[in-house]
């Protein structure tokens, strides 16, 4: 089962879920699933290999392992790939740790207007629109995507660190 | 300009929506910055707050007023466009200058203190900034693990495969776009020097750091031809230095600044 | 050495050459090259994994091991359906606008080797052959065929919208 397990993983182009495995291996209990996956990924992992399985987005994908990168961009000729902004990167941090948020809310922390790094941010799909607000002007509420967990390698949202740690450091920095 | 330690160079640190809007501007240049690509006015304040090592809790007003106007006129002459909250954040700090001259309320002045002092919603509003701002930080150095892993090309693993194909037009022209662009993208130098734009710009200067490992700062303006072209040219050089791609510094005060490439961090 | 040949033939769209591995590692010499990179291709075999190393067309190649296609396959149609890989599909679009065209040409335009995307597009059936070029080496020029006129539901070649179209149609969904 764990080599089955290994070679989904492997063609998958998204975070395959544990739920997913239980559709390929309807004979078999869910905890027996659970202890395979459990096992593959430890057992893969634990090989001194250029690949790696994370758990990214509530499901498990393959990756190489970031200490080559050099090598391997020098392979695919690849530049690091755009960056994402300041202005973008705080944008999205409010949206992270404040959703659903508005616009208006975003900029009320930020001071400044945000609607080009919003779009930005639209456009790259790490953000959605999760509904309106049901106040005068009905605005957009935002929230961030499952893309946005993947490009963070983020396998939940829990996974960010909490607001107080960041309050706390800025604190200490003023 | 100066090296990487230098006061003002993270101020105006610019974003990939780095834009040369062409608003009517002086010089007859055609060119205007606009400043929302920039930072906002929280980020200024931070900023001089920590370049002067000031107590947040105990803002010198006058002092940061003072300084704060005069960015907004070093913006107007670099022909900046200074969005609505740059003025509201001006008002902000005028009026509570102005608050801090009256004598203080004689009956509330037993009472807390801290909240009858006029800057405390500024600090809250710096300190929720600088909050974000860590955030973003932290944003920023999980996307430089991430850029660092590949996932396999998704291809054909079973070459027998008859599985119908769910591509439709619109992703098939995306990817004609997306080809159209790259070959674009590799013939910067046959472009007329009116269309450089940055990210041409930071292109061009990656070339020469593909050849050289060091350059001096004043090279990159020596063949400059417009206004504008310094102008880009400079943003070009922010820019990387932000990617962290290239660093300024100088040996000595006073010296030519030198600009070397940063070897990527393993 | 090892892991780092494993991420590359992982991350590369054509099977690997040995003579590529001296590029990527010129300080070691050709001959322990060679020999890591046996040393990689029998471990990784070795393994009781989900995926293996082939040799394919005078390179490396990694793929999942046939034994465990059905399960792959029931996997695969679990998802909405097979996409065309970035490759694949930007071959396509080139070959629906420039064709007839030649191998050669595609690689001018995408910049990258295009054979194995070629491959499966032959496969599929979305690409013929329409003949040969005159030139020296008469190379085969490539078309699209019926399938693909039905597949992206157009009457005929005439049908392709212009990049300009597309450029509005993408503006508009903004």
């Amino acid at each position: 089962m764990q080599a089955v397990m290994e070679a989904i993983i492997y063609v998958a182009e998204e975070p395959v879920k544990a739920e997913q495995f239980r559709e390929i291996f309807p004979e078999e209990a869910p905890d027996s699933i659970r202890q395979a996956l459990a096992a593959l990924v430890e057992g893969f992992n634990a090989r001194p290999g250029g690949m790696c399985i994370r758990e990214v987005a509530g499901g498990y994908r393959m990756t190489t392992r970031p200490e080559h990168h050099e090598q391997i961009r020098a392979y695919l000729k690849t530049r690091p790939g755009a960056k994402l902004s300041m202005a973008a990167l705080e944008t999205l941090a409010v949206i992270a740790y404040k959703q659903p948020v508005t616009l208006a809310e975003i900029l009320a922390i930020r001071g400044k207007k945000s609607s080009t790094a919003l779009q930005t941010l639209l456009e790259r799909k790490l953000v959605c629109i999760l509904g309106r607000k049901e106040v005068v002007g009905r605005p957009i509420l935002y929230g961030t995507s499952r893309e946005f967990l993947i490009h963070f390698g983020l396998n939940s949202l829990a996974d960010l660190p909490t607001l107080e740690e960041f309050a706390q450091m800025a604190g200490d920095q003023l | 300009m100066c090296g990487p330690e230098g006061p003002d160079r993270d101020f105006m640190e610019s974003g990939e929506d780095l834009n040369l809007g062409s608003g009517p501007a002086a010089e007859g240049s055609g060119l205007t910055i606009r400043l929302d690509a920039f930072e906002g006015p929280l980020d200024l304040l931070l900023h001089l707050i920590k370049r002067e090592e000031i107590d947040i809790w105990n803002i010198p007003i006058a002092h940061i007023t003072e300084q704060y106007l005069e960015y907004l006129e070093i913006m107007k002459e670099l022909n900046i466009n200074v969005a609505g909250e740059w003025l509201v954040m001006a008002a902000t700090l005028i009026f509570i200058k102005s608050r801090m001259l009256l004598p203080p309320d004689p009956v509330r002045e037993s009472a807390a203190e801290d909240a009858d002092d006029p800057r405390t919603e500024l600090v809250y509003q710096l300190l929720e900034h600088q909050k974000f701002k860590n955030a973003a930080e932290m944003l920023y150095t999980r996307e430089e693990v991430e850029n660092a892993v590949w996932n396999r090309p998704p291809d054909e693993v079973l070459e027998d495969g008859n599985d119908v194909i769910a591509v439709t037009l619109f992703d098939l022209l995306h990817a004609f776009q997306e080809v159209v662009r790259r070959f674009e993208s590799q013939r910067v130098l046959e472009v007329a020097q009116e269309e450089v734009t940055i990210e041409r710009k930071i292109e061009e200067i990656r070339r020469s750091f593909l050849v050289h490992d060091t350059l001096t700062f004043s090279s990159f303006f020596t063949a400059a031809s417009s206004k504008r072209l310094l102008i880009v040219t400079f943003l070009a050089l922010l820019e990387l230095v932000r990617l962290r791609e290239i660093w300024l510094y100088q040996q000595k005060a006073f010296e030519e600044i030198q600009i070397s490439k940063l070897k990527e961090s393993a």
